[in-house]
């Protein structure tokens, strides 16, 4: 099968097919967009796009990270109990009031990334399932959020409310300043990717890891770093999320593990790893805003149709990028 | 079809009034009576309404409020998913001169020009009055009396405060003992199975304080299932009344239930028509509930519409 | 050590029995009665029956969710899938002018069923005939399937009134609750349908090498539609359980998160997520101690704040010690002396016994 | 017990670079090595020799660090090293080439080269300078690839050269290739031994594992023999005639040698009036054959003879419907089919052993047993388990006849040695008792004594009525066994000669070279 599929490209002018899953999510997505201004006045301002970035800011930092973790071919369940966890412990500092901000933000941002690393050191030395060891990060980050408290903390801390309320305006249209953390992030993540050495073995790990091994590529440090990313990545997911909502509340992102994964895998990332892109995921996210709003713009749908609503866009999604042969056929092995 | 909701935002006053309102989620049936209860005041109401249903997700309630902000709507009404975490996008609807109204749970915000009203009912209360209840019921008591709570959603608003609304009354009366508290997630199977180790756990139990209905509903069949009579051997308090509640309240089942009332709808129109116009409304407007005894359920049950 | 310690604690079951056991004298020195088992009305009594009996579902989920997860893929539909069928099953009965009618309920019973394989196959027809990643085209219906299941009972909660219903998930038979007695028999079914017949191979074959298997002549895309189909069938029934137990149908909770129990039952069982070979007495026993795990919680009165902590930290223990590699780790570290000098013997010695 | 003759086959006065003593490794049920020792000198190629399974990656793997001795001591460059992985092996000098090709498949081939090196500045890779390197690189090795393409678009046998010119590259104190040849054909691997014996005169150490003798003579200046995981000796190869070499490997006397020869007479080639078994008719599919005439007769053996990379396979898995041609038909029987899936085609009784046993031919997980009966019981559908005692039967049947080690049918094939597996994947097909059998290198990586087994078992195939169709690079191999040998070349059928008593190998080369029947 693989000896055939190279002849399939004919030869002059093509697109590297590597590209292909991430141009059909872009292409989709600005059909969808079209249809949103059709259908709604409203929707063609520009500021319902930067809304999304605004909302869905904190997603896509931690979709970042999960397409780390992901390329390797594992998986990260705890991101949403790590974001609830971090925003939960800001907001606990904050509160006592005797920890300045700074030293605030570099304590919930330590958490996640070691969590990440414990959680990594298990996968790899110990060779358990990532599904399973992340799994039980996520219970251990949602208790310790109920652990600390099992009310709604909210933070006054004037940092954090400057960081929540002020706008960077152009013209009429505003971000927040958490959109250029997220911003950061993703060209951080997608530069790591691309350009550097660890960016690369996580593509090759995810490839397959025990060539990799035998490559003498180091496939322990770059597990355990993917996991520390997601972690990382997740914190900051959390700091943006306190800021967002100016509070921490122990069941705030419940399964937020699914949208994320959703994202990235909507913007052209295989689960069985090896193959994906920060740029693909940025999409994702902004597919999935763009669902939302779209939903919302239309506001008559009720609860359960709103589900099989997004449902459905999800299928019809994800059937016409399978159809439009953006995605390779899923391998139904793990191997 | 929705270009009237679009750039035009000369509204005349007697124009049709559009509220957007950012629903929690369909977690409960009590949550889903609630919904329903909107759509159809807003409908007799001849108010156009932009519903959204935030799955249970705080993050998608202020995307939500962002996008009506974005879409102009005369008046945002929304259930907070937690009290805290608004103040931001509240912020913008104020300065976008779109006045909001609270339904079901504050908001936890210094600046009480955010909202023009919070309408909904107190969860301190309805513990509160289960308590009270209790201490009433059990004023000769001379043995120790065991209670066992069955606690809503760890963590969520409403166990939070019906937690501490029962334990603050019952404090009155230090016979009464708190001897096991466990959270049945507010659904049936929850209050079933816990309280099945309840029971195996200890002998001698003489209250269940369940933290709704639901819970208590499932409880109810541990209670059978071990051999005791519930309502006589185990004396039985929840919080929401709905109609199976009711039911078991009737049949003398259950022996207490604090209301919770999720039919704001009506109410709900009054205020935005009355925002709408600029009327003053006051900063807090209770629901209208009560509580019920066996004797109140046998009256209240046929005319019950949820 | 014995020869035959070593060929016992070499059993992939092993240290989840030990766990299980663990967690059940843990329990007797909290509560001596724990274990104590009664006569009350007829019935069996007691918190181990209440254990077996409330992991039913979570079995039966988690015997489907293994021939999905052999085969290299996995089902996070399922959860979706309880609400459904148990929805439409209550749904069914409540139409029903005797509602303690055993024609009805069978046809409740049989359409719960029915709607549950459909929904199966169209997961399996995602995965198997389009082609879209097991994860993905399940959480399609994960996320479409509750508000199917809240636009059936239209967001209430539906309750119902029928005894030979009830007996599904709160009833007994010959003293044992039945719930069990579907339990035992779905999975003696399962056993016998995969490992009486060919089936457990080539569903094996399929998740360890889907090519390999494709060109030794396996209709790999028949065995997906299958376990798909499958697995939404145990959920079904699984839905009749947890909706009988209370009388009751709840869109927005039956089933809820019951797909990471069971995936966790799975595993905990023995059975690896990249597929290949599954092992069904290791999921039973991996629902049975996820259970006793939260019976625990319940019963030792471990407050709700710490709840999760205490599941986290079993969970990781569970599969830690269950892991070779670490097994292997704390054997050195007790064996081996500080110098790491090679180990030939004492490792030879291990290995031979 | 080992005639070990260190002193006469080394220099006096050179110290090894390698030096492995006594080393010990088991697995769960298999002692794999038993006390192995094992020397490497500076500036000399070295042959490792031993039957299927007989521990030669095994000791490999030990060195690099992949697996971890039970005991023994191993000395790098005068310095006792004992090495945690792969990685650390490699940073002190060690490159490896393994058995089974490791490479990345959804990496470009640059990428797959220059792995873990990647040309930098600042950190940051240059990707320019990458591709630059690595197609250099491959032009020394006259190889001439789209760097950029995946990896896995192309065949084993390029991803081979590769992961040769990757190890290369690595500027190693020591080379390893643990049977780099086995999918090369013979200009590739008159290439490679270009390439080692300029790596070998600038000092570099060269460890080399193969199953063919002649290469063995060509290259190697010292062997050392192991057989069932002990060592049997160590010699110049200079010293040790070809016939005492396999006598060391086999442990048996001379026996194998004549299976050989009696596999080399072949029955005469008069089959073409025969009952016709499968037939093309300008069947094709873009990109992957040309459209081609091919006529199977009953008991035919059909060798497909072509350079690497000529479109045999691709023709192979048109007969079987691993693909889907495009154009043409195919008869099998006289009756005109549409093979859309293997299954199809299993129907009809063809078989399909892939060259591919790692993607394509084993289930690693499954046992030894399951492995062999698969296709059968596939065949039989799930609903009717083959029986336990005939399973017992066909599978101690041919675990005997192809000398399947460990002979325990209930192991996991994947503990399996590479050449073992490699023989299980063929008593899959033997047992659906194929009319038509596709045989895709059948004989890679095996050793001598199962080559000949497999040989005389392919021409007592065809004795009792089995077509064959037979791909081998081994263009002797092709020409010993089969009735007809069909030339590709370039993706297209370009000659079909009959085997009789005029054509040789230097016939066929020509064939292969001009492109046009003579
Ligand atoms: N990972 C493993 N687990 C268990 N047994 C193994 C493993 N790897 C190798 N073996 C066993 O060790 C023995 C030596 O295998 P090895 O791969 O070293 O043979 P080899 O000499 O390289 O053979 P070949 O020529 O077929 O490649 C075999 O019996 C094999 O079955
Ligand atoms: N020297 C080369 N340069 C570029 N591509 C090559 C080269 N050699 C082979 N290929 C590629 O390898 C593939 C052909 O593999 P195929 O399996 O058909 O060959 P084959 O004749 O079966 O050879 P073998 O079995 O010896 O590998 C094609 O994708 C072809 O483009
Ligand atoms: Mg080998
Ligand atoms: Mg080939």
């Amino acid at each position: 099968m693989t000896t055939v599929e190279a002849t399939r490209q004919k030869p002059g002018f093509h697109v590297p097919r590597r590209f292909v899953p991430v141009i059909a999510t872009a292409v989709l997505l600005v059909v969808m967009y079209v249809i949103g201004i059709s259908q709604y006045q409203a929707f063609s301002d520009p500021q319902v796009l930067l809304n999304i970035f605004i909302d869905r800011g904190f997603v896509l930092v931690v979709a970042v990270g999960m397409t780390f973790v992901l390329l390797t071919g594992g998986i990260d369940l705890s991101v949403g109990s790590v974001v609830a966890m971090t925003a939960m412990v800001s907001a606990w500092l904050l509160e006592s009031g005797s920890v300045p901000a700074g030293v605030v933000l570099v304590i919930a941002l330590a958490i996640g990334p070691t969590l990440g690393f414990l959680m990594g050191c298990i996968i790899h030395y110990f060779e358990i399932q990532p599904f399973i060891v992340t799994l039980a990060g996520m219970f251990f980050a949602r208790g310790m959020c109920t652990f600390i408290s099992d009310e709604a903390i909210p933070i006054k801390n004037e940092f954090w409310v400057k960081a929540a309320q002020s706008r960077i305006r152009f013209g009429d249209n505003f971000i927040s300043p958490s959109v250029i953390v997220v911003f950061v992030v993703v060209l951080i993540g997608a530069a790591v990717l691309a350009y550097t050495r660890f960016g690369r073995n996580v593509y090759a790990i995810g490839g397959d890891q025990q060539s990799a091994m035998l490559m003498g590529l180091p496939v322990g440090r770059t597990k355990i770093a993917v996991y520390t990313i997601s972690g990382f990545c997740s914190a900051i997911g959390g700091i943006l999320l306190s800021f967002y909502t100016l509070s921490g509340d122990s069941l705030i992102a419940i399964g937020m593990e699914l949208d994320v994964i959703a994202a990235v895998v909507i913007g052209g990332t295989l689960l069985t790893g090896g193959s994906g892109y920060v740029f693909g995921t940025v999409l994702g996210v902004l597919v999935l805003g763009v669902i939302q709003t779209l939903i919302t713009f239309d506001g008559t749908l009720n609860s359960w149709w709103t589900r099989i609503v997004i449902g459905g866009l999800l299928f019809a999604f994800i059937l016409l990028q399978r159809l439009t042969g953006a995605t390779p056929r899923a391998r139904s092995a793990g191997g | 079809n929705n270009s009237d909701t679009g750039g035009d935002s000369g509204s005349a006053a007697d124009e049709k009034i559009t509220l957007g309102f950012s629903q929690v989620g369909a977690e409960s049936g009590w949550r889903t009576a609630n919904t329903t209860s909107i759509k159809d005041s807003a409908a007799k109401a001849g108010i156009d309404l932009k519903f959204d249903d935030a799955q249970g997700k705080q993050e998608n309630q202020i995307t939500a409020i962002r996008n009506f902000i974005q879409q102009k709507v005369d008046v945002i009404a929304f259930s907070p998913k937690v009290e805290t975490g608004f103040e931001t996008v509240l912020k913008e609807a104020k300065d976008a001169g779109i006045p909001v109204i609270l339904t079901d749970r504050a908001v936890d915000t210094p600046d009480k020009t955010l909202y023009k009203t919070f309408l909904g009912s107190d969860f301190v209360k309805e513990g509160k009055a289960s308590g009270d209840w209790l201490v009433n019921e059990m004023k000769g008591a001379t043995a120790d009396v065991n209670i066992v709570e069955l606690q809503g959603t760890t963590g969520s608003a409403p166990a939070n405060d019906r937690k501490k609304g029962f334990a603050d009354a019952i404090a009155a009366n230090p016979k009464l003992k708190i001897i096991a508290s466990q959270t049945g997630n507010f659904e049936r199977a929850g209050g079933k199975a816990v309280m099945e180790q309840f029971l195996k756990a200890n002998p001698k139990i003489d209250v269940l304080f369940a933290h709704n209905d639901d819970m208590g509903l499932g409880a109810l069949e541990a209670i059978t299932a071990a051999g005791k009579v519930p309502g006589k051997d185990i004396k039985i308090i929840t919080i929401d009344a709905v109609k199976d509640g009711m039911q078991a309240l009737a049949d003398g089942k259950f022996n207490f239930i604090a209301e919770c009332s999720p039919l704001l709808g009506p109410q709900l129109m009054e205020l935005v028509k009355k925002v709408k116009k600029g009327e003053s409304v006051p900063a807090r407007i209770e629901t209208q509930e009560t509580t019920f005894t066996q004797e109140q359920a046998k009256a209240a049950l046929p005319t019950r519409q949820y | 050590m014995s020869a035959r310690w070593k060929v016992l604690s070499a059993h992939h079951l092993f240290w989840p029995v030990v766990v299980l056991v663990g967690l059940i004298v843990a329990n007797v020195i909290y509560r001596p009665s724990f274990v104590s088992i009664e006569m009350r009305d007829g019935h069996l009594y007691g918190s181990l029956i209440d254990i077996v009996r409330l992991s039913a579902p979570l079995i039966l989920v988690g015997l489907g969710m293994t021939m999905v997860i052999a085969t290299g893929g996995i089902d996070l539909s399922v959860g979706s899938v309880v609400a459904i069928s148990g929805a439409i099953a209550c749904l069914y009965i409540s139409k029903q002018p005797d509602q303690n009618a055993v024609g009805g309920v069978l046809i409740a019973v049989v359409l719960g069923l029915l709607v549950a394989t459909v929904l199966g196959i169209w997961n399996g027809v995602l995965v198997a005939g389009i082609g879209i990643q097991p994860i993905i085209a399940t959480l399609i219906l994960m996320v479409a399937g509750r508000g199917l299941a809240q636009l059936i009972t239209k967001g209430q909660i539906i309750t119902i009134n029928s005894s030979p219903y009830k007996l599904i998930g709160a009833g007994y038979v010959l003293a044992v609750p039945f719930a069990i007695l579907i339990a035992a028999a779905v999975t003696a079914l399962t056993w016998a349908l995969t490992r009486r017949s060919a089936l457990g191979m080539l569903i094996e074959s399929v998740g360890g090498n889907a090519e390999a298997s494709r060109l030794a002549g396996i209709r790999s895309r028949r065995f997906m539609l299958f376990v798909y189909a499958f697995s939404a069938f145990c959920a079904g029934i699984a839905g009749f359980m947890v909706t009988s137990n209370v009388s009751s149908a709840d869109g927005n909770n039956a089933g809820l998160w019951i797909e990471l129990d069971a995936i966790l039952a799975v595993v905990i069982g023995g059975t690896s997520l990249a597929g290949g070979r599954f092992s069904i007495s290791g999921t039973v026993l991996g629902a049975l101690l996820i259970q006793t795990l939260t019976t625990t919680v319940y019963a030792m009165n471990i407050s709700p704040q710490t709840s999760l902590l205490f599941k986290a930290l079993v969970v990781i223990a569970v599969c830690l010690i269950q892991a070779p590699k670490f097994r292997a780790a704390l054997g050195r570290r007790r064996r081996r002396p500080p110098t790491a000098a090679p180990t030939t013997d004492l490792t030879k010695v291990g290995v031979n016994a | 017990m080992a005639d070990t003759t260190l002193a006469d086959t080394m220099p006096a006065d050179t110290m090894p670079i390698v030096s492995m003593t006594g080393i010990d490794k088991t697995f769960p049920g298999v002692t794999a090595l038993t006390g192995v020792d094992f020397r490497l000198l500076p500036g000399e190629v070295h042959a490792l020799m031993g039957e299927n399974g007989a521990g030669k990656s095994t000791l490999i793997k030990v060195l690099t660090g992949v697996y971890e001795a039970d005991a023994g001591s191993i000395v790098l460059a005068g310095e006792p090293v004992r090495f945690t992985g792969p990685l650390r092996a490699q940073a002190a000098g060690i490159s490896t080439v393994y058995q089974e090709v490791n490479l990345c498949p959804n990496l470009s081939v640059a990428e797959n080269i220059y792995l873990g090196r990647q040309p930098r500045s600042l950190g940051r890779i240059r990707w320019g300078t990458l591709r630059r390197k690595a197609r250099e690189l491959l032009g020394r090795l006259e190889l001439d690839l789209d760097v950029n393409r995946r990896l896995d678009t192309y065949s084993l046998a390029v991803q081979q050269m590769v992961a040769i010119a990757r190890a290369i590259d690595l500027d190693p104190k020591v080379l390893i290739l643990d049977e780099p040849t086995s999918s090369l054909d013979a200009g590739e691997v008159a290439q490679l031994f270009r390439v080692m014996r300029s790596l070998k005169d600038a000092g570099i150490a060269i460890l080399f594992v193969t199953h063919f003798l002649d290469q063995v003579y060509e290259v190697s200046d010292r062997i050392t023999v192991l057989r069932n995981g002990r060592l049997v000796g160590e010699y110049a190869t200079a010293d040790l005639p070809q016939l005492a070499l396999v006598e060391r490997m086999i442990g048996k006397e001379l026996e194998v040698l004549d299976r050989i020869e009696e596999a080399d007479k072949r029955p005469p080639a008069a089959l073409e009036r025969d009952e016709v078994v499968a037939q093309a008719d300008g069947l094709g599919r873009k990109g992957a054959v040309a459209p081609f005439n091919l006529t199977i007769h009953k008991g035919q053996v059909v060798g497909l003879a072509g350079l690497l990379g000529s479109g045999r396979t691709e023709l192979a898995r048109l007969f079987f419907g691993a693909d889907k041609a495009d154009t043409g038909h195919l008869r099998i029987d006289g009756k005109q089919v549409a093979l859309r899936t293997p299954v199809a085609a299993i129907r009809r009784d063809v078989a399909y052993c892939s060259e591919n046993r790692a993607a394509e031919g084993l289930v690693a997980e499954l046992t030894v047993r399951e492995n062999i009966i698969l296709a059968l019981q596939a065949a039989r559908g799930w609903a009717r388990p083959v029986p336990r005692r005939r399973q017992d039967e066909l599978v101690d049947k041919y675990i005997k006849a192809l000398s399947i080690r460990p002979a325990n049918p209930d192991l996991p094939v994947r503990n399996l040695s590479g050449g073992n597996q490699q023989k299980v994947v063929l008593a899959r097909w033997l047992i659906t008792e194929p009319r038509l059998l596709i045989l895709d290198e059948p004989t890679r990586g095996i050793d001598i004594g199962a080559k000949a087994e497999i040989q005389k078992l392919v021409v007592e195939l065809s004795d009792g009525g089995m077509a064959v169709l037979f791909i081998s690079a081994e263009l002797e191999e092709v020409l010993r066994l089969s009735h007809k040998v069909v030339v590709m070349r370039d993706r297209a059928a370009v000659g079909e000669l009959t085997n009789d008593d005029t054509l040789d190998a230097d016939r066929v080369m020509e064939v292969i070279a001009s492109g046009a029947q003579p």
